[in-house]
């Protein structure tokens, strides 16, 4: 067991997989001389040269259309947008391209392209700041992990290159600097295999990324109550491992979605509505969703903290829940 | 150019063009959905085209018109099973006549947002050129396309990269209803290769050796990682937008009809004695019997269930 | 009282607001010279000018963005999207610049921009056979428009131009030709208010567009079983009447949602979530969905219709409810 | 070119650089985030564009520096402001340093999203148009921002319809780390105008005669009706991309220092007689003591509260 960063376990997915198999190419704005404006791609173009790593121009859509085209001749291209929201910019490529070519060419093709998305609040407004995931496990043909560990980070992103089908990468810029265990000689994580982060009785809660930590620490002030609370990370939201979650909500009769995406019709929405369709029985308690409440996100620290859920409220909302 | 070829390329044209009428009129039976944009005038360009690439280059195309597909050999049979929702069709019920596809034939579909191909066509470059396979990535699409976005990011990337792509911009002068000095500042599209610090060339779509000779040139200089030519083929729309559009908008009509490439291609092809006006007679009576023929096949394959509505989303 | 048909309700909405305020103009592809693709625009263009109502090239992109420009200085322009797929082509301009605009810049900017957007299946294939609201719902900032019947388009479309917010219109292309009485004093229909199409006390149905026809024709062969279904129509889902639906589901303590929009995180999925949230003790029945089953539209109708939620379906989902 | 205009423009490039120099520090102290992208280099050229605008041409513009801002009088204070979440700010803490506004002013805000203003110009060119207000719209923007699919779809449908729109690419050779040329297929950016059939004219960014020149005779086409004009500013980038940018991937920085337009504005302005050196040294003193002024003035001003992020989303 080693222990390293979020970002070294990305750079160092990259550098496995470029490694391993000679049609990854890895592409996007500043990724190759500079290593990425968050440096998840450093070292890689020295190491494996200019032709297989390289800068973009400031065009996302041809930067994902590209992709699918690279992807349909048999390379393995794995793109990086600056912005997760960046995605909406280049919403036909995302879409209609990268999640429909294979389909409405009746499986000619196989799409096995990698866009990597750096997620989460920058402080530059609703433009660079969101966790777009929702779009994406809306839209059939996409598949979308949401790692949260350097493990996890680690082992998905190897996945997500050497599948077959598009994958949607999502990077929470916050925990870049997280350092976590590693195991170097664990076989990889599939995709739709949530994680029980926690244990417990009372509430289930599902979170991930930045959203998964603020739960773990709210849990520590819950359990000295004697409110004990299981979180689930889903690590990957389509495929989405829903039984994980029912199994938790069977025992617990109760769950809480803590996300950092928009409340409406967000993931959370989809749970909610999935348990009240296969857990009324069980269900004791009414549902909750912590949230960004429907707005768009702030540049000052002050008024985005106060529309992205914090650890006082996941305590506050899970005390309700428990009461 | 060569005799045969010229032969060829007419024999190919009249049969697209037996095709698509056909295709018309069992859209007008019901047995297909009338969604084909008919490429009637276009197809000798098209077709020409095609004769200039080598038989693995990939293509791309948009929605106008057949003739990419007959001039590859894709099936007529399975083309028409797209659209009736039989087996053996190319895409399986998913893309109708849209997204028809065989990659053997190096046909690699289309786009249903127009301009949509442009940005895969780089990508796809970006692989031939990585893999050496020595293959020219080739782009049909036309004039009210090339006002898209895609057209920008999509050339100039293929420009700095130099891939081996060839840009084909069909302009028939229109777009749907709004003629092209309506909606695009400049009247030759060729004119934007200049963006790109790349070749702009223009072509009379009823010249077939044009046709050719501008996309050999165009596809040795992308062969030779010279990167990629904008070809623009000066054409012109016979038919409607749709199988059954009205054109009640159109006045040059009448007027497009007269220049109809096929048959200067026709009195070409009798006037060099390549052909008699009664072997052309026995050609066009060939090629309905193999339209004809296709139309039976496809009849005759079983519909798709309605369960593949579910396949083919994920490997 | 007049009896007219959706299509000729729009056109007409169209031609009162372009009398009624010089500030309206329309442009979009084929919508000056042809009147539209779908015909929506017809005459327009002859009756005020080709300053007013114009064709653009295709440019979908600029086509929105102009529009918020527009809107920014005073203008209310009314874009017509072909097919409400291309919003997505448009994601940009649509999710950050109309919805967000105004936003980013702290409310220095009003945005009287609509964007019209026929939707439902065309044989064309996934691009061009969507209801794609629920991206709409889910992105803040956007006003959203699903009406129903002659009259409700007609009045919500006039509503829409008189708006200083975006408003994402999406009409129903299969309902151009149905024809419904239109009363010509009534005032305006207010954003918000949901309709109460039919009334029932065994299954609460929420369904618009062209599900709320199968619903509607769904409930009278469930009337002659004895079942009593009450159908909701939201009319607008940003904003989204959840209340009446809340006094709905109280009564029959059961809900199903029909929509022509994908199922995971579709608008069904904020609802289910909803009552399970606020509901909970009224809840009888597990909650039910019929949505299109994520997967893109195929183009030919035997898959097509195995897909799209059917009166059939309507009619064995409610009985099993009812059950 | 008037001298008290150069004057003008000299004093307030100076007091722009102070500005954003104090702001950079501001960013290292905490008190303001590191968002500003310094234009540093690039004022000059800034100023003088606007310099030959009436004051009521509506401006846009991208990340790179606030010349646009001081141009035009819009606060320092207020800029601070929204950058510190404190009351009083042109966007009340929605947008921070990249989403300046100030309509009174004509500073008509910027997209997050590069070449995300483009399309917005097209609407609000076709509204001054059509409402004869006589105002012409210019876009500022970067080399980088033009290879975005919007440049293309917006100047195509600004030179169809003659809108009276200025487009002004501020050419500064970099794109955050990539150099023009690894993404860029011409050298010129101007060159692209001949796509559009529109002037594309080339100004170096030193010579701020040169810039209002060719932004006045852009101007002046707009309004007389002929539409949209691209100008390109050859220009540099004194700083990093961003704030604290470390620019290891950057081997010209020290080169370009050199050549600071600043520095040559000041000379010239001495060896004009325009000012003497103690003059300029006075004139930096007030600039110093502006911005410190707006700094206090900004400090003092209170927070803004929490709720403001549900504030300000629709009317
Ligand atoms: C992005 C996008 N916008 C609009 C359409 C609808 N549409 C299909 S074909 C067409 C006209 C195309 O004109 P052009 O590119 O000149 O091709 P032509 O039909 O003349 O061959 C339009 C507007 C579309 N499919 N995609
Ligand atoms: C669509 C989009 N892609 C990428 C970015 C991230 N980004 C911000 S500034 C920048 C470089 C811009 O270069 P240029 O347009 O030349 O302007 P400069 O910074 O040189 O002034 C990049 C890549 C963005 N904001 N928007
Ligand atoms: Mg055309
Ligand atoms: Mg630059």
């Amino acid at each position: 067991m080693r222990t390293i960063t979020y970002a070294k376990a990305l750079n160092e997915a990259l550098d496995e997989s470029l490694q391993a198999d000679e049609d990854v190419i890895i592409y996007g704005c500043d990724v190759g001389r500079w290593g990425g404006i968050f440096k998840i791609t450093g070292g890689l173009q020295t190491k494996y040269g200019a032709d297989r790593v390289f800068d973009s121009p400031i065009s996302e859509n041809v930067l994902v259309g590209a992709g699918v085209g690279a992807a349909v001749m048999g390379l393995r291209p794995v793109v990086e947008l600056q912005f997760a929201d960046f995605l909406i910019t280049a919403g036909d490529e995302v879409f209609f391209k990268a999640g429909m070519w294979r389909f409405m060419h009746g499986g000619a093709f196989k799409v096995p392209m990698v866009l990597r998305l750096p997620s989460g609040e920058t402080g530059a407004g609703p433009e660079h700041s969101a966790c777009p995931e929702a779009y994406v496990m809306h839209s059939p043909g996409l598949l979308c992990c949401v790692p949260s560990t350097p493990a996890d980070a680690k082992s998905l992103l190897k996945q997500a290159i050497q599948s077959d089908n598009p994958v949607m990468f999502f990077e929470h810029r916050r925990l870049y600097q997280q350092r976590g265990e590693i195991d170097d000689d664990a076989p990889l994580i599939p995709f739709g295999k949530a994680a029980i982060r926690r244990e417990g009785r009372h509430v289930t809660i599902v979170a991930w990324q930045m959203m998964l930590n603020r739960a773990l620490k709210a849990a520590e002030t819950l359990a000295e109550e004697g409110i004990e609370v299981e979180i689930i990370d889903p690590r990957t939201l389509a495929p989405f491992d829903f039984d994980t979650i029912l199994t938790s909500v069977k025992k617990t009769g109760a769950c809480l979605v803590v996300e950092e995406g928009y409340r409406r019709l967000g993931v959370g929405a989809e749970i909610g509505a999935r348990l009240f369709e296969e857990a009324l029985p069980y269900l004791d308690r009414p549902f909750r969703r912590l949230a960004i409440p429907d707005v768009p996100i702030s540049s000052i620290p002050a008024l985005v903290n106060r529309i992205i859920p914090t650890v006082d409220q996941i305590v506050a909302t899970v005390r309700e829940m428990a009461a | 150019m060569r005799n045969d070829v010229l032969a060829d390329i007419f024999r190919k044209s009249l049969l697209t063009r037996v095709f698509e009428d056909r295709f018309v009129k069992l859209a007008m039976e019901g047995v297909v959905p009338p969604l084909l944009h008919p490429g009637a005038g276009q197809e000798v360009a098209q077709i020409a085209a095609i004769a200039a690439l080598k038989d693995d280059d990939p293509v791309l195309y948009a929605h106008r018109g057949t003739g990419y597909m007959i001039a590859r050999g894709v099936s007529m049979r399975a083309m028409l099973a797209d659209c009736a929702g039989r087996a053996g069709g190319t895409n399986n019920g998913k893309g109708g006549i849209m997204h028809v596809v065989d990659t053997s034939k190096g046909i690699f579909g289309e786009s249903g947002t127009l301009g949509g191909g442009l940005v895969i066509s780089v990508g796809m470059g970006m692989a031939v050129k990585k893999k050496k396979t020595g293959q020219v990535v080739v782009h049909f699409f036309g004039d009210g396309g090339s006002n898209r976005g895609t057209f920008h990011e999509s050339l100039n990337w293929a420009a700095v990269q130099k891939l081996p792509c060839v840009y084909i911009c069909e302009n028939n002068g229109w777009a749907v209803s709004v003629p092209v000095s309506e909606s695009t500042a400049v009247e030759n599209i060729a004119d934007r290769a200049h963006g790109y610090g790349i070749p702009g060339v223009i072509v009379d779509g009823a010249d077939p050796a044009a046709v050719m000779d501008a996309v050999r040139t165009a596809a040795e200089r992308a062969r030779s990682g010279q990167g990629p030519t904008l070809i623009e083929i000066k054409a012109i729309r016979l038919r409607g937008h749709y199988a059954t559009d009205p054109q009640d908008y159109r006045a040059d009509a009448a007027e497009v009809a007269k220049n109809d490439p096929l048959e200067t291609l026709r009195a070409r092809v009798i006037s060099m004695g390549l052909m008699t006006e009664a072997e052309v007679e026995t050609l066009l009576t060939e090629c309905e019997a193999e339209v004809q023929q296709a139309v039976e096949e496809m009849q005759a394959s079983p519909p798709l269930s309605p369960e593949a509505a579910f396949e083919d989303v994920m490997v």
